[in-house]
Order: structure tokens, then sequence, then C-alpha cells
């Protein structure tokens, strides 16, 4: 069991990834509020970025993917190992996007339906529908 | 619309800070194929520049008259972003293959480093008239509900 | 030319919604026209590019000037196969179809929203067209964001209860992206790369890797996120109210595409990318979506028996079609796979031709639950094409569902699967038995009210619905040349 | 080698994380929402990913607290206090379960677990080593996002355009 712990606080940011997906799954799944299950969307979809980066993390103190002056006269010198891995910064990139385009479309649709029924809890609306 | 802000310390401290925010939005625009920063970020600032100054400013004031007109312009970005790609097919290579793109005298490299930093300003085009007019949609919502309240 | 078909089928509704915008700030007319312009466009193009892969055969595209065959493919890659083909010809006649369906009763009548609501229409479509086509997992991911966001907007236009049917499809439409990204992400971690040949590659050339723990888990999440955009049975509840709440000229649209393409999705990373095809017996999985279509496939035809609402039976008999499709999918052997991928397309027609009837029930006679149908006796038009239709979705035999039933059924009996039979012929006991009662209360003994409502069937709706009822037939008809096509995909598979 | 900052940061993060969870009024919980994104632009950047701790701070926490604000500021005072509801069934069945597959999923993605580093390996090193020579742009990850890759950042930027079009069709249905 100490080995596991040992593995855990090496890599932190993988038992953050647990935590934060259980938070964020369980403020969707028990707020009947829309704007606390948007919230709890953020954090989920969050979350998974976090471990989306945490896998291109390399051991050895390797720098941001930018290469140094001395690495763009000789390319032929980069060793991968001295940089992060950059693929999981641009899936990062490209989902971060995804989840605020997501989140301003239900924000659209959360204010049109306060306008048309008055309230934020979903229950309440249902109700006042029927 | 929203109302102008009314304390005379935000109104002065916006007008020196939206021409910052706008010229550091074209620095991380371009300055992203050296360091951090690009499309997204730039983008962002400058719509966010955009709606300091409708904050900030009040309806009648230059920046916030241009936001306005900046609204309706949804798909410019993309199609500056599609636009390039497309030039790439005319000399016969795959979409948005830079290398293609039929510049006199110019190598493969130099191609596609114009390639990026062409599509870098579609996409910083799209994302700022896209937050602008998301913003303006929920704005405009909102001041509907104070008339009728 | 003929390489960059698929860039250009994709660019042809992309640029055109982009486009619109610009064109819709002065000219409100030429939105219309021009959307229809470009899906009639993408729809010759399609069949096109079908009759060139016929001849030569399978092709991959690579963007950006990566070429798809490098050892590492750097770059995306779109695979132009003769499956990807045959759908995007069912797409782009659907969408069109679609578009022309819902001229009459376009609910955009205001002038700021007729720009946006074409735009949405043609971006949903571009976005179907990336999923058919990708060969890269993230790139179907964005594409499924982009066709879920429409899908939102476009089910919310109808204001009311369609607001809150939206706001239901939109949380667990995400939830379901964000399995899924969740799923690539491990898939990422295992594999090194996203190109689902290069994964597939990867697990034939050290076949252990599938069992470890974490390609596991990300097959589990990724068929979540799948599972929740193809409403398969447990996962179902958002699309009822969205179907039925949505306006009457998108029903069809979303019910013919969305379920549909998010299975092909499906299907593509499970043969594809996870080589399931080639080493059946190392795959639980393939068995446990095979349990999950049978449930979907009873429950569906099931709840649709105890519907009143029109659509929203419809709608139920759409989740047991994608369990039936599933139960096909999952029993690996070539009659299977090509039955379930013919009766893909044929369910797609159906699932349209069904919501277009229901939604000119509605329209021109106010139909719109089961027992005030009789209203629809005076309408020959409607009545001739939904008896066809039933025919099919019972899967009576000139129709095209019972042949792909048939190879489904024949393809069970291969595999000696024999619950999967008993599953699949129960569903059709309990869908005709909704159909029985749908044409107790057509053609029952209720007199029919005279409402004076029933104006005549726009000439769109009348050719829309007569389209798909005929083309179901015909399909049935000429079965032979598409199954084959079919068998030889699953044989490239490994099938 | 533990790295403590990052171990602080980590639990920092989730304090307000469980924040936002606690918080009783909606506006409170946008407010802790918009610190927790500034965390998580450090702990991106901590973890070596400056474009992305980038993008984060200036559209997760800026643009995304802009537009959740924005929505509630036309809610009235008491729509935006928040009730206790009982835990429904899914949620205690469902996240124990999650929990679970979650922690057996991640198992191998320790460093020193068994050698499963394809991740850094396959395709990475290809991007690193060859994306100077064929695109002139020292920053990587702009490379393989807007070359390699610009495909995806196409799509993604029609999903902006989408979010956008899908606002405006949403809530401007009175002619302005």
């Amino acid at each position: 069991m100490s080995e596991h712990i040992q593995a855990a606080l090496e890599r932190p940011s993988l038992i953050a990834f647990v935590v934060l997906f259980l938070c964020g799954f369980f403020v969707m799944t028990t707020n009947s509020n829309m704007i606390k299950k948007l919230i709890g969307i953020y954090l989920l979809q969050t979350s998974v970025l976090l471990l989306l980066v945490t896998i291109g993390v390399k051991q050895n103190a390797a720098s941001v993917p930018i290469l140094t002056e001395k690495h763009i006269e000789s390319p032929e010198t980069i060793a991968p190992a001295a940089y992060v891995n950059p693929l999981p910064h641009v899936l990062t990139l490209t989902a971060i996007v995804v989840q605020v385009a997501t989140l301003g479309v239900s924000l659209a649709l959360v204010a049109a339906i306060y306008r048309k029924y008055g309230s934020l809890d979903e229950n309440e609306v249902l109700q006042r529908i029927e | 619309m929203i109302e102008a802000h009314d304390s005379l310390i935000v109104r002065s401290a916006g007008k020196l800070l939206i021409p910052l925010s706008q010229l550091f939005a074209l620095y991380v625009l371009f300055f992203g194929q050296y360091g951090p920063g690009g499309g997204f970020a730039g983008g962002v600032i400058l719509g966010t520049s955009f709606l300091l100054a409708v904050l900030v400013l009040g309806p009648q004031a230059p920046p916030c008259r241009l936001a306005h007109q900046l609204e309706h312009g949804d798909g410019v970005g993309l199609m500056i972003f599609v636009g390039v790609g497309g030039l790439c097919l005319i000399g016969g290579g795959t979409f948005l293959d830079y290398s293609n793109l039929q510049i006199p005298g110019w190598n493969d490299e130099e191609r596609r480093s114009l390639g990026i930093v062409l599509t870098q300003i579609g996409v910083a085009a799209d994302i700022a008239v896209t937050a602008l007019s998301i913003v303006f949609s929920l704005g405009q919502h909102h001041s509907q509900e104070a008339s009728h309240e | 030319m003929r390489d960059q078909l698929p860039v250009i089928l994709f660019l042809v509704p992309f640029a055109t919604a982009i486009c619109l915008p610009m064109v819709g700030l002065k000219a409100h007319g030429w939105c219309r026209p021009m959307a229809l312009v470009s899906l009639l466009v993408m729809f010759v193009l399609a069949v096109g590019n079908l009759l060139l892969v016929l001849k030569h055969g399978e092709q991959s595209y690579g963007f950006a000037g990566w070429s798809a065959s490098a050892s590492p493919p750097l770059g995306i890659v779109w695979v132009n196969d003769a499956l990807a083909s045959v759908m995007m010809v069912t797409i782009s006649f659907l969408a069109s179809l679609c578009l022309l369906y819902s001229g009459p009763l376009s609910p955009a009548t205001e002038k700021p929203r007729i720009v946006p609501y074409y735009a949405l229409i043609l971006l949903l479509v571009s976005a179907l067209t990336g999923i058919v086509f990708a060969g890269d997992i993230f790139n179907v991911f964005v594409f499924l964001e982009v066709a879920a966001l429409s899908a939102y907007a476009l089910v919310a236009l109808a204001g009311g209860r369609a607001l809150i049917a939206a706001f239901r499809y939109l949380i667990l439409g995400t939830l379901g992206s964000t399995f899924y990204l969740l799923g690539v992400v491990f898939f990422y971690a295992t594999t090194g790369t996203l190109n689902m040949e290069d994964i597939c590659q990867q697990f034939t050339k050290n076949p252990e890797l599938l069992h470890s723990k974490a390609v596991v888990g990300g097959m589990a999440f990724l068929f979540l996120g799948l599972g929740i955009k193809m409403a398969l049975f447990p996962l179902h509840a958002w699309l009822p109210g969205a179907y039925t709440h949505a306006p009457d000229a998108i029903s069809p649209l979303l019910a013919g595409l969305m379920t549909k393409v998010a299975l092909y999705g499906c299907v593509r990373v499970l043969f594809w990318g996870l080589a399931a095809g080639a080493q059946t017996e190392q795959l639980p999985a393939l068995t446990l979506l095979g349990g999950l279509g049978m449930v979907a496939a009873l429950a569906g035809s099931l709840l649709a028996l105890a519907q009143q609402e029109l659509k929203r039976m419809f709608a139920y008999g759409g989740i047991s079609h994608i369990g039936l499709i599933l139960i096909g999918v999952s029993q690996a052997n070539q009659t299977a796979f090509a039955g379930s991928m013919f009766y893909l397309m044929n369910d797609a027609i159906m699932q349209a031709g069904l919501f277009f009837i229901a939604g000119a029930a509605i329209q021109h006679h106010g139909a719109r639950t089961v027992a005030d149908l009789s209203r629809l006796r005076r309408a020959p038009w409607l009545v001739t094409a939904f008896i066809a239709l039933a025919l099919s979705m019972i899967g009576i035999p000139p129709t095209g569902g019972f042949f792909g039933k048939w190879h489904i059924i024949l393809g069970c009996l291969e595999a000696e699967n024999y619950l999967a039979v008993t599953a699949i012929v129960v569903s059709t006991l309990l869908t005709m038995a909704y159909f029985q009662r749908l044409f107790l209360s057509m053609f029952g003994h209720r007199e029919v009210v005279p409402d004076s409502a029933a104006g005549a069937l726009a000439p769109s709706t009348k050719l829309a619905v007569g389209l798909t009822a005929l083309l179901v037939v015909v399909l049935g008809l000429c079965s032979e040349p598409l199954i084959s096509i079919f068998r030889e995909t699953a044989a490239g598979v490994g099938l | 080698m533990m790295d403590w900052f990052e171990i602080a940061l980590v639990i920092l993060l989730i304090t307000t994380a469980v924040g936002v969870i606690r918080v009783k009024t909606l506006i409170s919980a946008v407010l802790i929402l918009a610190c927790y994104s500034f965390l998580m632009a450090v702990v991106w950047a901590q973890l070596g990913a400056v474009d992305v701790a980038f993008v984060e701070a200036v559209v997760g926490a800026g643009l995304s607290t802009v537009l959740f604000l924005l929505t509630l500021f036309r809610a009235r005072a008491k729509d935006t206090q928040l009730r206790r509801t009982p835990t429904p069934l899914v949620a205690l069945l469902g996240l124990p379960l999650l929990g679970f597959v979650l922690l057996y999923a991640i198992a191998p993605l320790y460093p020193d677990g068994q050698p499963l580093r394809p991740a850094s390996t396959h395709v990475a090193d290809a991007y690193l080593q060859e994306s100077y020579k064929a695109t002139k742009t020292p920053n990587v990850v702009t490379a393989v996002l807007m070359d390699y890759r610009a495909f995806d950042t196409l799509i993604e930027t029609g999903v902006i355009f989408t979010a956008g079009i899908a606002c405006a069709l949403l809530l401007r249905s009175h002619s302005e």
C-alpha cells in the first residue's frame, strides 16, 4: 500500500484529476440549479484536461516546449527528452476553447429559460410548464 | 445596452487600459510563434478589450461603436482561415498545406511560417468577434429584462 | 481534383455557412436558396465520390501536406472508403430533403433568426461529414462538438418546453463529449498517437497492450461517451424529449442523422481503431456491446408501445433500431456487419420519413397523438407513405428494413448467437404491435372529425414524404450490390 | 523526488473546488470558480504547459466568468440562493463506481509503473525534432497547433463560430 501512496505523491496531479472529476460529477448530478450544473461540467472538463497535460510531463526537468537559441541554429541536436511533450498542450488548447464555446451556448440557453420561466431551478421550471 | 460606468476613476483608468490591452493583444498574437501566446489568447484579449470599452466608456465612445460594427462581422476570421487553406489547394497541394502557397522565391519553411501567421490572425479575429457577439447577445437580453420589469 | 473530393465535399456546406452571416446582413432572401444549392451540390459530389471510390478503391487524405502513409503519421488523416462514401450519399441526400421539406414550416420567421438557422443546419451537416471521413480520434471529438452545439440550438428554437428539453440534451451531450475526450486521452497515453490506423498497428504489434488497465478504462469511457451520443438504451434519456419538442422542420434532420452518425463513429473506432475484427477472442467489449444492443432493442420497442404522442413513439422506435444495429455489429462476422451497415443506412431514411409524416400530420391536420390519427385518412399521400415506412420499420420483405434485419439474423445464426436472434424477433414483434396500434387508430371505426385546418399538403412535403417511402422500397429491391460493398469493407477490416 | 510546490498547488486546487461546491449563493460560486481557473493556470504553468496556462487564464478565468456573471446579473436576488437538495441515487451509486474505474484506469500511467511511456516517445519526438526544420517557428506548440494539426484548429474555430451563431439564434428573437 505504501508504494501506492509513494507513487501518488510522485505525480499529485493524477490524484487531483480523480478528485476533481468526482467533484464535478457530484455537482452535476446533485444540484437542480442549472448554473450549478454548468459549474459542475466546467470542473469535469478541466479535470480531464489536467490528466491530458500530466501525461505529457517528462521525468527529468524537461523545459517548456519552446526551442532554445542553441537548438534553433542546429535543429538536429534537439534531444526530445529536453522538452516537455507538446502534443497534449495542443489538444488541451483546443479542448479549453471547446469548453468555453459550450459554456457560452449553455448560458444563452439558461438565459432564454430564465426569461421565459423566471427561475434558474430545473424542477421549478418543470412545474411552471405543467 | 449595458450602460456606461459613472465613476470617474473607472472611466479614466479604462481610457488608459483599453489601448494598452489592445496593443498587448496584438503583441501576444504575433509573438505566438516565438513564445507563449498565439491566436487563441490574443483574440480573447482583443475581444475583452472592446468589451471593456463598451462597459466603461458608454455607447457614444468610438471604440464602443466600433465594437457594435465588429459584432456583425461573424464569419470574417473563419473566411481568412479557410481562404488561406483554400489557396493552398490551387498549387495542387492538399488543403491547409502552406508549403503550397504560390509565393515566388520563398522556400517551404518561410511559406509555412507565413501560413501559420495568417491563420493565427484568422483565429484571433474569429474569437474576438464571437466573444463580443456572445456578450452582446447575453447583454441585449439583459436590457429587455430591465425594460419590462 | 479526384483526390481532393473529400475536402471539397466538406468545404461546400462549411464555406456557405461561413458566408451566410455576411450575405444575411443585406439580403435575407438569399439564405435559404444558398443553403439548398450548397446541399444539392454536396449530394452530387457525394454520388461522384461514391462512384470514384468504387472504381479506384480506398483513398486516405493527409491534411496540411503531411503524407498519410508516413511511419508515425504527423498530420490529420481522412479515410475515404466505400462505407464512408455510402454514408456521405445518405447524409447529403437526407439533409437536402430535410431542408426542402422544412420550407413551408420553417420556424425561423423573424428576420434576425433566418441567418443563424440556416448557418447552423449547414454547420451540422459539415460536422457530420467530418465524422464520417475522420481517421483521427481527436478530430472526431471536435466534429462531435460542432454537431452537438448546432443541434442544441436548433432543438431550443421551438421555445417553451423545447428549451428544457434542449437543456437536458445539452447537459447529457456535454457529459458524453467529456467521457469521449477522456477515452481519447487514455488511448493517447497508451499508444502515443491519435491516428486510428496507427493505433491499430500499435495494438496488432503488441496485443497484450489491449489488456493494460489504461486501455480497458479508455475503452469504457470512450464507448460510454459514444453511447450517450447515440442514445443507447440506458443513456437515452435526452432523446425523446429533444426530438418531440424540436421544431417539426428540424426533427427529421436530427432523428435521421445524429444518432446514426454517432453509431457510425463507434463502429469506426471499434473496427478501424481497435482492430476488434482481427482479434475478436481478446475483446469482451464486443459481447458487452451486443448485450447492450439486445437490451436497447427490446426496451426501445417496448417503450414505443406505451407512448401516446406520435413523435415520441417514433423516437423510441429509433432507439430500438440503434440497439438492433449494435447487435449486428457486435457479431463480428461479415454477414452481420454488412446487414447492420445496410440497416443503418435504411434506418436513417426510415426515421427521417416517419418524422416527415409526423411533422406534416401536426402542421396540416393537428394530429399530434395516436388518438387523433384518424384525421390523416383524408390525406392519401401521407397514408401510403406511412404504410410503406411501417412495413420497412417492421421488416416486411419488399422493403430495405427486411433485408437489413434478415442479414443481421443470418449473421447471428452464423455466430450461433441464438439469444440475439430471439431478441431481434421479439423486438420485431413489439414493433409490429405498436404499428398495429397506429393502424388501428388510423383505419379504426372512429368517424373522421371534419376539421377545417386540413389545407392541401405543400408540394415539398409531398415530395419529401413520397421520396423517402419510395427509396425505402427501392433500397429493399436493389439491396444486393450495397450488401456486397459492405461485405468487402468488412473483409478489409479483418472480419 | 517529490515536488512539494506541486503538491501544495494541487491541495489548493482541490480546496477551491470543494469551496465551489459548498458555497451557498451562485455569484460567490462563480467567483470561486474564477479563482479555481487561475489556480489551474498556475498548475498548467508548473507542469510546463505555458501556452495552455496563458489561454486558461484568459479564456477559462476571464471570459467564462464574464459570461457567468452576465447571466446572473439579470437574475433576481432570491433566485441565486441555493437550496440543499437530497443526493439522488445516481450520485450515490455512480460516484464510487466512477471513482473505482478512474483509479483502475490511471494506475499504469504512473511513470515508475510498467514502462508505459509511448505517450511521449512515438509522435511527440518527431514533432520536437522536425517542427523547426519544417516551419521555422521555435514555439513547437504553435507549430503543431497551426500546421501539423491545422485542420483541428480550423474546426476548433468553427466551434467558436457555431457558439456565436447559436447564442444569436437563442437570444436575439426580437429584431435589434
